[in-house]
């Protein structure tokens, strides 16, 4: 819309925030859909093409249905009025000596853009008209009745290979240093739980006693619980040894290894 | 209308040599005949055997079907069984009628069917007066307009157009076969402004032409 | 819609000559397209002009519609058109959608698969997080798990394996086919930035390698 010259008052019937206005004008004002549509019955009423329209008659049949509606008290909306100012003004350029050739349309470029609008709005209603009068479906011409729906049958097929399968395996796996740090239980004897040991069984061991006698029994029952428990309770022996609590003794190299606590002190 | 079958299947030769055009056409009688809507060539394509050619099976079609109770009709870029305009007194009307549509809507509807793609404004503009949010909205209700692309000017404005749903209702191939089309452009009245002044100002007719693919041609 | 009743038309002689037999089977044609449901002679002549005869248009119809997509099928004492039967096969089409299992859904199915027989708490300790229902409920359609015989603990948790069509899906002869983590790790399945994991995660293998519906022993 960049013919702001033209369209002024039209513009300004179809109104921007002219809704519930316009909507009660229509009763207002005998049943016309804005001045456009005044306009257009007016210019019927000529009952000549609207090509060959006096424009300049128009504009005082408007001037005056609007006076007549003013006397009547008849509410008008602000198209109407605006309208009939700028078909004022168009009158009296149209009766005035046409001055040089200005900035803004001729009074005769004016007038004609009117009748335009005019013959275009009539043209939209006669074609609305032809179109109603078309064959139409469910009046005219019918669809099928009972219509057999053409259905999609939507199977899924799932695409995953051994490969996903194994990246989400490791993905799993290797989500492993996210886990709380837990330490698990193993069949392992401390030194320190054998020295703990060791020197409640020194208490009563005043004489020499050999080592592998003094492995826990619940220690001895598999090779590798017995081989720990083997290691921590040498440890503890030389633990014991180093505090002074005991001796220890071997006859010769690989020879069983004997305890006894140490004469004279406190274990 | 575009005849080869769609897509994937373009590229690829058939296993199989298609069946005989006749057989085809039976498909496309039966599939026609089962759909309540209007069926595209794609569409029916899909739903045949590789290398067929609807296009041609809807040509024999709509030859064998002319001047009988039932005929082909093409709507936009589909097709459909419609019975004939003249037998629409024998049927049951136990459809409900359409509402009747107000003035303001039929106005506004062949606006947008000989103007499309048209915005609100220019809507506006040819009817002197402010369109009412209902009058859109029963149409799109109605579903005979769509939305189109916005028209690229100030304010980016959505444009409408008239959808294959209008054109099944009112029985017309594309918009080109409106009534009194040719003779409403001819008189310049599907312009925008009086065609002696404005030159300049067709820039809108083709800046939306896309949409139903039923636009306007210039 | 005028036309008397069937029954009287014998008494009263028709007013105007009824239209041509081509003519009534056009009518015919086409209120038995438009008819959600099947017409009888006796409907269709209520809508027809006087001195119409249904009975020899529907033979003429029946005739011109032998061997088409559609024919002329008699339902009881009415009258409908039909498909043809041979080509329903048009009226539904099968697609098939390619998706991906969603990443729970693999993850757990691998858990399942190198974990088995496994519980859903397992798999959750596992994986770190709960599982859905509806992650084991897919997989339980899929036909790649089933349940396993139930775990001798507080309880009695359903543990769950994976199935032949698992392994056939898969190609696999067996569970035991599994690569274990070092090997996923040499093959670039596995992050080697990341911190290995507890040496047990070989062993696991080895232990549940036992095949289909093979159980750890506990």
């Amino acid at each position: 819309m960049a013919e702001e010259a033209w369209d002024g008052p039209v513009r300004a019937a179809s109104g921007h925030g002219a809704g519930p206005a316009a909507g009660a004008l229509i009763v207002d004002v005998a049943g016309y859909e804005g001045p456009l549509d005044l306009l257009l019955a007016l210019a019927r009423s000529q009952k000549v093409d609207l090509r060959r329209i006096s424009v300049l008659a128009l504009a005082e049949q408007y001037l005056a249905f609007i006076g007549a509606a003013r006397e009547l008290r008849i509410e008008l909306a602000a198209d109407y009025l605006v309208t009939a100012a700028w078909l004022a003004y168009l009158k009296s350029r149209l009766l005035l000596p046409p001055e040089a050739a200005g900035e803004e349309p001729s009074a005769e470029e004016m007038a004609a853009h009117l009748a335009f609008q005019l013959e275009r709005l009539e043209a939209m209603r006669d074609a609305a008209a032809r179109l109603l009068a078309l064959p139409r479906l469910g009046q005219d011409r019918f669809a099928r009745g009972a219509p057999q729906p053409l259905v999609e049958a939507r199977s899924v097929r799932i695409a995953a290979g051994l490969v996903d399968l194994l990246r989400a395996y490791a993905r799993v796996r290797t989500r492993d240093p996210f886990r709380p740090l837990v330490l698990d239980r193993e069949p392992v004897l401390t030194p320190e739980e054998a020295l703990e040991r060791l020197r409640a069984r020194l208490r009563f061991a005043g004489e020499w006693r050999e080592l592998a006698g003094l492995l826990p029994e619940e220690w001895r029952d598999t090779p590798a619980r017995r081989r720990s428990a083997t290691a921590a309770t040498f440890a503890a022996a030389l633990e014991l040894v180093r505090q002074g609590r005991a001796e220890l003794a071997q006859e010769e190299a690989f020879a069983p290894l004997r305890l006894r606590r140490r004469p004279g002190s406190e274990p | 209308m575009s005849g080869p079958p769609p897509g994937d299947e373009a590229g690829t030769p058939p296993l199989f040599p298609p069946p005989p055009i006749e057989a085809q056409e039976r498909m496309v009688e039966a599939m026609l005949f089962a759909s309540a809507d209007p069926l595209t060539a794609a569409e029916l394509a899909r739903r045949m055997p590789q290398g067929a050619d609807p296009a041609e099976a809807l040509a024999r079609l709509g030859r064998r079907y002319a001047g009988r109770g039932v005929e082909l009709a093409r709507v936009g870029e589909a097709w459909a069984f419609r019975t004939a305009a003249d037998l629409g007194h024998l049927m049951s009307r136990e459809v409900t009628e359409t509402r009747r549509l107000s003035r303001a809507a039929t106005e506004t509807l062949a606006i947008i069917a000989y103007h499309q793609p048209v915005t609100r404004a220019e809507i506006e503009e040819i009817r002197g007066v402010a369109v009412s949010r209902g009058t859109i909205d029963q149409l799109l209700e109605l579903g005979w307009i769509a939305f189109g692309r916005r028209r690229n000017a100030p304010g980016r404005p959505v444009t409408y157009l008239v959808t294959q749903a209008f054109l099944d209702h009112f029985g017309l191939e594309s918009v080109r076969d409106l009534p009194g089309l040719k003779e409403l452009r001819a008189a310049g009245l599907l312009d925008s402004r009086l065609p002696a002044v404005g030159e300049d100002g067709d820039d809108e007719v083709d800046a939306g032409a896309t949409g139903q693919g039923a636009l306007f041609d210039e």
